[in-house]
């Protein structure tokens, strides 16, 4: 069996070097007191999430983005990715496939134990795919990520070896998410309502205590000496510890920070970055989520969408970029690309979107909705041009919100009755089971362009049980669906790069959705706290290089 | 009475779409297997006559069992004794000032000539009518980011409380005051105020002394109701100051349809707005004997 | 869930302090102004409250836009305008229906008899141990937030006071000297009850609705704020109240003027409910 | 002899001239000019109708008439200290040092939320600084001096838990509290018990023997004439005249006081008129002569004779009301009878079950046991279906009479009210005639009866209770809550109505001059029982049981000219 190597072991050392300085994705908001002098060991960093707390801290357990903020300070993957989007080690220190791409070995670290003092080997990775693959566990974003991985052999002690049911070129990416993570067998197999409360991990910190609705108290791991391969430092971490609270209210989160009450908060609203920028007190790191963009879907399972040309008058009358440069002051950049920009293989086209009022109507017309009420809306044999538009109030922040009314305002000079419906997220999940909605927008965050394949592939039109399905734009497209699971499966990186391009020019040729800026992911931080950065993964912020400056 | 509130919420949030078992595999959203689905059904006994479910709940509340929480899976009474007494804290405190608030006010009011009077009524109609979480971020923006005086969030340290209970109290005290100042200036009219004027009294001795007495019958009998205002209060406030309490986690469980929760806190608010009910009945009896002897009439 | 014992007290109190005249003159002119707001609010209004003009956010007032634009760069004053009829409406229906539950279970527990007035009087403090809120949320996830379901929410979420209020006036009319002096005369029950003890029980219902409209749209504007509130775009203070917030430290204008209308709705509409009830009172 | 407790001259109090703020408004006067002198260990008495400024002077001595009260006089010396212009400050050294205050009515005059052992403990902690025990010991002491029953207990009760006799001795006590040379009592006896009234007035009557100077201020002469060395008489604020008691009772010069007097009707007899002033006299005889034929013809059964059944009758009739846990037996075993064209006078102390009795005669409760009997045909026990139809044969006139009217209905309404009733016309013709009768203006009919006076109120009652044209009108205590003069002018009217109609009265009231002066027959009620029942002149003059006798011994009577004037 020949096997090539797709990636390199990289000297830690060297790496520490060039990218103690280069921090990933952070923008100093204005002429902040640079990041000047030594590390200073000690202190306790108060992080304020306005994500919901999670009902689980076992990222294994469902899978969302609250859950991998604070998870990638106590767990480590097996992989991680450098700037760049390359592939780099971490608790694997380097991996093999096979030439029929069903087979992959990877090669453990063999330094590594859990906090718990279980050592990091093959078995525990087997132990943890399955935690993952278990129905008990109730996983849904890992197991979802691991779908083609069918079981895992111990090799040996540091060679753990995955046997999938196809190809899988994104099965690196995937294993770079912390829904992925390895965590102490052990602690698995405590059972879900202790692992939940403090799952063990290898991780620069260790779950403490969690006071539910209030805080986690994570402390320092002092044997800690791991860290992906771009890691600034080696060693424990700087800070004794994190408090990680839960301040729901966006306002009352940026005052908590400009209070110093504190040293930095997720989901900075665009008003408070404005503001922060013009202030110059506070540092800002914009680190937009991978995988998909904000984007509106539109629904070309049914009527009007299921016309191209009502797609395209629709995404004509949509005027979005003044309302994306007022309601988020800058601080997002309008997307083309149903990719989010960190993704490499996003691609973009700008003129598909220029807004065309005359555009639109002239397309309107040709399609046969030509009769107008005295409100301007357009009908069709009687049938109003309506555009149901559930609206999450849970995943659309207030400025989203706003720029939807706005594009329900120019959308109706077309002729279009947008209806928006903000719902909560049972509601809004429930509209969408039953395809009472013409668009709506649905984020969505995974490492790398398979993605695209989650999200227009028509399989994903088949809704799992529980209703879900997430090819929202219900894009039936046979040709699409050959181009996703070829490039799922190529192993080499321009073919597969020229099969997503081919895809995504489908996709935005069709005028399926409507893109609109990056998921934003935006934190603020005090000056004093240094060192800290986004996980080129998913963004998340680690803390196993920051420190706080006197 | 327990009972009754058990059952009406029950029924109440089974009405309520959504699948519990959902709730339980990671809430609306998740892409739950059949298998799984089936399982949880099976373990939770969801898949029981809503019947069944019904008596097996109340067998459970009768021994004293509040069940375990759909999201969280831990011991729902755990997840409420962990919050209550911050609420309460809360609760209690606020409804303390919000009484120094609308005495103070109403001490005043009655004493001011008519402009003073006209300008307290504006006072207490403004407050009455401040909407919650309004009223919190003006707060936030005055003492905490303009002038740093208070933290914005709730901490460890008393001051941390401030501004949270100023939120819940400020409101409430606008509906204290009126209250009292109105029931202030009836006693001021009555025939005993002019007794005790005649044996010497001070116009303040006869506030402090009487009137007070008498406006605060019904500002008694109110604190009840006002407690469960104050907690329908703290969903929002609890929301804004990031604070722990029963508000936030009833908030939660309504939004994740985690039933044994959404019971389990109602059932305790209710038992304390029963205790608090008691309890300002005591008081009045024992401020106004009239009372316990209207009942024997 | 509210201040309706206490309005209550407003209405029975015998010394009520009659708000001046000047107040009362005030709030009529307020209520005139409301009411062509909410016929035609193109009377009073400046601008299109519905068009957008994403290069004109965030500008504060000026002799342009009264009370400035917001994030959309829409004119708030006409929107505060436009939002009136939501709002009144929101706070009117949510009273209407308050009162109509309320005169139901108060009008059983009132005449029905002992053991019906006891049931009742279980069923009432039953809800009345539900915080408001949790009722409103309930009823939300049930049907789904909107200004609709709001409206509802707020109305049962009132009930119960109005209920026990109701029940008590019935009590108290029944046991009156005129309703004695009625049978006295011959009259039947109906016709007692239709023209005396009705009549005389809701009287002060009037001044109670008046006085719970305004609270009823405070309430509803909570609503808003945990996200349950009128449908985008059309403008409903509670909604403007909660969206501006927001932006509060950026744009004040978003939030003030909106609660404005709120507090001078309710004060108005309070002025009004006592002026009401001293007429009423001195007839007693 | 020091100087007096208290000197007035040309006291005025003037109420809404807005004189702080704009001054363009007149004030009204309430008082004009009056001159007042209380010597020590003397009893003054100010008389006068409502309306008639006595109780602002009385609020006047003390600097409470009021903050929108401008107040000036020649001459106030209160308890010998100038207090003209007096600061409020200065006022507080007068109040409860130098004069005691007793108002009507101790339910509502003590603080019903605090304990009557605070309430007369407040002038010493006050002006004494007294603590708290020394305070509570004292008021121990003066409630045993007014007599209070168990006075350790009841210090530590409110007036609410206290009966009425019981709360009117602690309101006296606390103005006694300091000994102030001056108490100052505003009917301090009205809407009492006449046992009770009698003991109240026993105290301050007291209090004048220890040497106090006493101003008593009363609608009601009796009253006055018991204890009081002077009266003032006082009309519309001003004083009319005045003298020594018996000077004043005995040869009355004003007509206001004529009026005062006359309208007593303890000594009237039966049928006699008790006013001659206002009403025009409608018979062509001379008014007592009239009564006195009328009231023999009824007597003596002139026109048919003897109906066969009584108007209304009473049988053994028994009615018990749960109470909390125990059962109070409002009434017991009662029969009476009154006849067409005749009044039963029922009297007794409140509680004793005289209002039951008006009740189970309307046939607004059913007896437990026993039957009432309308024109001798069963009443009380028909089904209410059978009986609505034969209510108009029963009208009911009430204390309250506001309180028995809509209050969102005129004069004109109520009356046609009545009449749809009694299955009549509603026309405006028969509201007139019913207003005609009662002898109030047709142009009330539009009027809301709160634009009408108390006398005027109890009218227009009446003409509802004879809408129907009723054989029987039971009265309970129809005149209790009018002045004087306008008691008398209702009571004359009742009595025309009877003549003319041939009514059967059930009469109730606790004023036994009222019922003496109203009375065929009178049935005397103590716990529920009828302990004597008779001919009323018989019961009066030679009452049997000690009830009655209690009640004529204790009643206020007019003591007319002949000098001994109550206790002396």
């Amino acid at each position: 069996m020949t096997s090539r190597r797709i990636i390199r072991t990289l000297p830690l050392a060297a790496l520490a070097a060039a990218s103690a300085l280069v921090l990933a994705g952070c923008t100093p908001a204005a002429e902040s007191p640079e990041a000047s002098g030594d590390p200073v060991t000690g202190g306790t960093l108060v992080y304020a999430s306005g994500d919901g707390e999670p009902s689980c801290l076992d990222p294994h357990v469902g899978g969302n983005y609250p859950q991998a903020l604070i998870a990638g300070q106590f767990l480590e993957s097996l992989v991680s990715l450098d700037d760049s989007g390359e592939v780099i080690p971490w608790l694997a220190t380097e991996w093999t496939a096979s030439d029929d791409g069903l087979t992959w070995d990877f090669t453990l670290r063999d330094d590594v134990s859990f906090t718990d003092g279980t050592p990091l080997n093959a078995e525990a990775v087997k132990v943890n795919v399955e935690h993952l693959k278990d129905p008990d566990t109730q996983s849904s974003t890992g197991y979802l990520a691991l779908g083609k991985v069918d079981s895992v052999e111990v090799v040996s002690d540091t060679v753990a070896r995955f046997h999938l049911s196809a190809p899988d070129s994104a099965l690196l990416e995937s294993l770079t998410q912390p829904w992925n993570a390895i965590e102490s067998p052990a602690g698995i197999a405590r059972g879900m309502e202790e692992n939940c409360l403090a799952p063990i991990g290898t991780g620069p910190f260790i779950v403490d205590e969690w006071v539910p609705q209030d805080h986690v108290s994570l402390v320092r791991n002092d044997d800690y000496d791991t860290g992906p391969a771009d890691r600034a430092h080696d060693g424990a971490a700087y800070l004794d510890g994190i408090e990680w609270r839960f301040i729901p209210d966006s306002a009352s989160r940026y005052a908590a920070l400009q209070a110093g009450e504190v040293d930095i908060i997720d989901n900075a609203q665009p008003d408070t970055l404005d503001q922060a920028a013009k202030s110059g007190t506070l540092v800002e790191i914009d680190a937009p989520r991978p995988g998909a963009s904000n984007r509106i879907e539109l629904n070309s399972g049914q009527a009007p969408f299921d016309d191209v040309r009502v797609r395209e008058a629709f995404i004509r009358a949509a005027d979005v970029n003044d309302g994306i440069d007022a309601l988020f002051f800058g601080t997002a950049e309008r997307s083309f690309s149903v990719l989010s920009s960190v993704e490499p293989l996003a691609y973009s086209d700008e003129t598909l979107f220029a807004t065309d009022l005359d555009e639109a109507n002239a397309l309107l017309d040709e399609a046969g909705w030509t009769e107008r009420d005295a409100d301007g809306i357009r009908s069709k044999d009687g049938v109003p041009l309506t555009v149901r538009f559930p609206v999450s109030t849970n995943q659309s922040i207030p400025a989203e919100q706003s720029l939807f009314e706005q594009i329900q305002a120019t959308a109706k000079e077309a002729g279009f009755d947008v209806q928006l419906e903000p719902l909560d997220l049972s509601g809004w999940y429930g509209a969408l089971f039953t395809h009472e909605y013409e668009a709506v927008s649905a984020p969505y965050t995974k490492v790398g362009p398979d993605v695209l394949r989650i999200l227009y592939h028509s399989d994903s039109i088949t809704p799992a049980p529980s209703g879900y399905f997430a090819n929202l734009a219900q894009l039936d497209d046979p040709e699409l669906d050959a181009l996703l699971t070829e490039a799922a499966s190529e192993s080499d990186p321009d073919a597969r790069a020229a099969l997503y391009e081919q895809a995504q020019q489908i996709i935005l040729g069709g005028f399926y959705a409507l893109p609109l800026y990056d998921q934003q992911n935006h934190f603020l931080h005090s000056p004093k706290l240094q060192g800290v950065r986004a996980m080129p993964t998913v963004s998340t912020p680690t803390f196993a290089d920051a420190w706080l400056a006197d | 009475m327990l009972w009754a509130v058990a059952t009406l919420t029950f029924f109440a949030v089974h009405l309520v779409p959504g699948d519990p078992a959902q709730a339980i595999l990671g809430g609306p959203g998740s892409q739950a297997s059949q298998e799984a689905l089936d399982q949880v059904r099976a373990d939770y006994g969801l898949d029981r006559p809503l019947a069944v479910q019904y008596l097996a709940m109340l067998g459970r509340l009768a021994s004293g069992d509040l069940g375990d929480s759909y999201a969280l899976k831990t011991p729902v009474a755990d997840l409420i004794a962990g919050q209550l007494l911050g609420t309460l804290t809360l609760a209690l405190l606020a409804l303390v000032v919000a009484w120094v608030l609308a005495i103070g006010l109403a001490l005043w009011s009655t004493s001011a000539g008519r402009i003073g009077r006209a300008i307290a009524a504006g006072i207490e109609l403004t407050a009455a009518a401040l909407p919650h979480f309004w009223l919190a971020t003006v707060l936030i923006a005055v003492f905490s980011t303009s002038l740093g005086w208070l933290p914005p969030v709730a901490n460890d340290q008393p001051s941390g409380l401030v501004l949270p209970v100023l939120t819940l109290a400020v409101p409430l005290a606008g509906f204290l005051a009126q209250l009292m100042r109105e029931q202030m200036l009836d006693a001021l009219e009555q025939p005993f105020t002019t007794s005790a004027l005649a044996r010497g009294e001070t116009a303040a001795g006869i506030r402090l002394r009487h009137a007070l007495r008498h406006a605060a019958l019904p500002a008694v009998n109110l604190s009840g109701w006002a407690i469960g205002y104050l907690i329908s209060g703290a969903v929002v406030v609890e929301t804004i100051f990031a604070r722990p309490g029963l508000g936030r986690t009833l908030l939660r469980a309504t939004e994740l349809r985690d039933v044994p929760v959404v019971i389990g806190v109602v059932l305790v608010v209710a038992l304390v707005y029963v205790a608090m009910t008691v309890l300002t009945d005591l008081v009045s009896r024992a401020i106004d004997p009239r009372i316990a002897l209207e009942e024997r009439a | 869930m509210s201040d309706l014992e206490l309005s209550n007290r407003a209405v029975r109190g015998r010394a009520l302090p009659r708000p001046p005249r000047a107040g009362t003159v005030a709030a009529l002119a307020f209520v005139a102004f409301l009411a062509v707001a909410t016929v035609a609010p193109w009377l009073l209004q400046t601008a299109d409250p519905l068009a957008i003009a994403p290069r004109e956010a965030f500008e504060p007032p000026s002799a342009a836009h009264w009370f400035g634009t917001d994030e959309s760069g829409r004119d708030v004053y006409s929107r505060v305008i436009e939002g009136t009829a939501t709002s009144l409406l929101i706070g009117v229906s949510a009273t209407a229906i308050g009162l109509a539950l309320g005169l139901l279970l108060g009008g059983l527990a009132g005449l029905g008899g002992r053991v019906l007035d006891f049931v009742v009087g279980r069923v009432n403090e039953v809800l009345f141990a539900f915080p408001g809120i949790l009722l409103a949320l309930l009823i939300i996830v049930l049907w789904g937030p909107g200004p609709v379901t709001a409206t509802i929410a707020v109305g049962l979420s009132t009930a119960p006071g109005y209920a026990r209020i109701i029940r008590g006036e019935l009590v108290t009319v029944r046991s009156s000297g005129y309703v004695e002096a009625a049978r006295v005369l011959g009259h039947g029950r109906a016709r007692v009850l239709a023209r005396h003890i009705l009549p005389n029980a809701l009287a002060p219902m009037v001044v109670l609705a008046t006085l719970g409209i305004g609270q009823a749209v405070v309430w509803a504007s909570a609503l808003s704020y945990l996200g349950l509130g009128a449908q985008p775009p059309a403008p409903e203070w509670g909604a403007m109240l909660s969206a501006g917030r927001t932006y509060i430290t950026t744009a004040w204008w978003l939030t003030v003027f909106p609660g404005l209308m709120i507090v001078l709705t309710t004060i108005t509409t309070t002025v009004l409910g006592r002026a009401l009830a001293a007429r009423d009172g001195a007839r007693r | 002899m020091s100087a007096p407790v208290l000197e007035v001259r040309g006291l005025s109090v003037a109420f809404g001239g807005d004189g702080r703020r704009r001054g363009a408004r007149d004030a009204v006067e309430v008082v004009r000019g009056v001159d007042l002198t209380v010597e020590a260990g003397t009893c003054v008495a100010i008389v006068g109708e409502s309306g008639s400024g006595k109780s602002v002077t009385a609020r006047a001595l003390l600097g409470l008439a009021g903050s929108g009260a401008l107040v000036r006089a020649d001459r106030l010396t209160v308890a010998w200290a100038d207090r003209r212009d007096a600061s409020e400050r200065e006022w507080r050294r007068t109040r409860g040092v130098g004069a005691g205050l007793v108002l009507q009515d101790a339910l509502v005059s003590l603080d019903p939320l605090r304990t009557i052992g605070r309430e007369i403990g407040d002038p010493l902690r006050i002006h004494r600084r007294m603590s708290h025990a020394a305070a509570r010991a004292r008021a121990i002491e003066l409630l045993e001096l007014v007599g209070m029953p168990h006075p350790t207990i009841t210090v530590d009760r409110r007036s609410g838990e206290l009966s009425g006799g019981m709360r009117q001795r602690a309101l006296i006590a606390s103005a006694l509290a300091l000994d102030p040379p001056l108490l100052i009592a505003d009917e301090p006896t009205t809407a009492l018990d006449v046992g009770v009234q009698a003991r109240v007035l026993g105290l301050l009557d007291e209090a004048r023997a220890r040497g106090a100077g006493v101003l008593l201020i009363s609608h009601d002469l009796a009253v006055v004439s018991r204890i009081a060395d002077t009266v003032i008489v006082l009309d519309r604020g001003a004083v009319v005249e005045t003298g020594p008691t018996a000077e004043i009772l005995g040869a009355p010069r004003h007509p206001v006081t004529r009026a005062l007097i006359e309208a007593v009707p303890t000594e009237v007899p039966r049928g006699v008129g008790l006013t001659t002033r206002d009403r025009p006299v409608r018979s062509a005889q001379p008014v007592v002569e009239a009564a006195r034929t009328a009231s023999a013809a009824s007597t003596t059964g002139r026109t048919p004779p003897p109906p066969p059944a009584p108007a209304l009758e009473g049988i053994g009739l028994s009615k018990s009301f749960r109470v909390g846990a125990g059962t109070t037996h409002a009434v017991q075993d009662v029969s009476f009878r009154v006849e067409r064209g005749r009044t039963l006078g029922l009297v007794g102390e409140s509680g004793s079950g005289k209002t039951t009795i008006a009740r189970l005669a309307l046939a607004l409760a059913a007896p437990d046991a026993g039957e009432v009997r309308l024109a001798g045909e069963p009443w009380s026990p028909l089904p209410e279906r059978d009986r609505r139809t034969r209510r108009s044969r029963i009208g009911a006139v009430y204390q309250d009479a506001f309180g028995s009217f809509d209050p969102r209905w005129s004069v004109g309404r109520i009356l046609r009210d009545a009449l749809v009733a009694a299955r009549r016309d509603p026309s405006d013709a028969a509201v007139t005639a019913l207003l005609d009768q009662v002898h109030v203006p047709t142009d009330a009919a539009a009027r809301h009866p709160l634009a009408l006076s108390g006398g005027q109120r109890q009218r227009i009652a009446i003409a509802r209770a004879l809408a129907g044209s009723p054989d029987v009108l039971v009265c309970d205590e129809p005149v209790s809550a009018l002045d004087a003069t306008v008691q008398a002018r209702v009571l004359d009217l009742l009595d025309e109505l009877q003549r003319d109609h041939g009514l059967a009265m059930l009469f109730i009231s606790h004023d036994l001059g009222v019922i003496r002066h109203m009375s065929d027959t009178v049935a005397v009620m103590r716990s529920g029982r009828i302990v004597e029942h008779g001919d009323a002149e018989r019961v009066f003059t030679a009452p049997e049981h000690e009830v009655t006798a209690a009640l004529i011994r204790d009643s206020p009577r007019l003591a007319r000219g002949d000098g001994s004037a109550g206790f002396r």
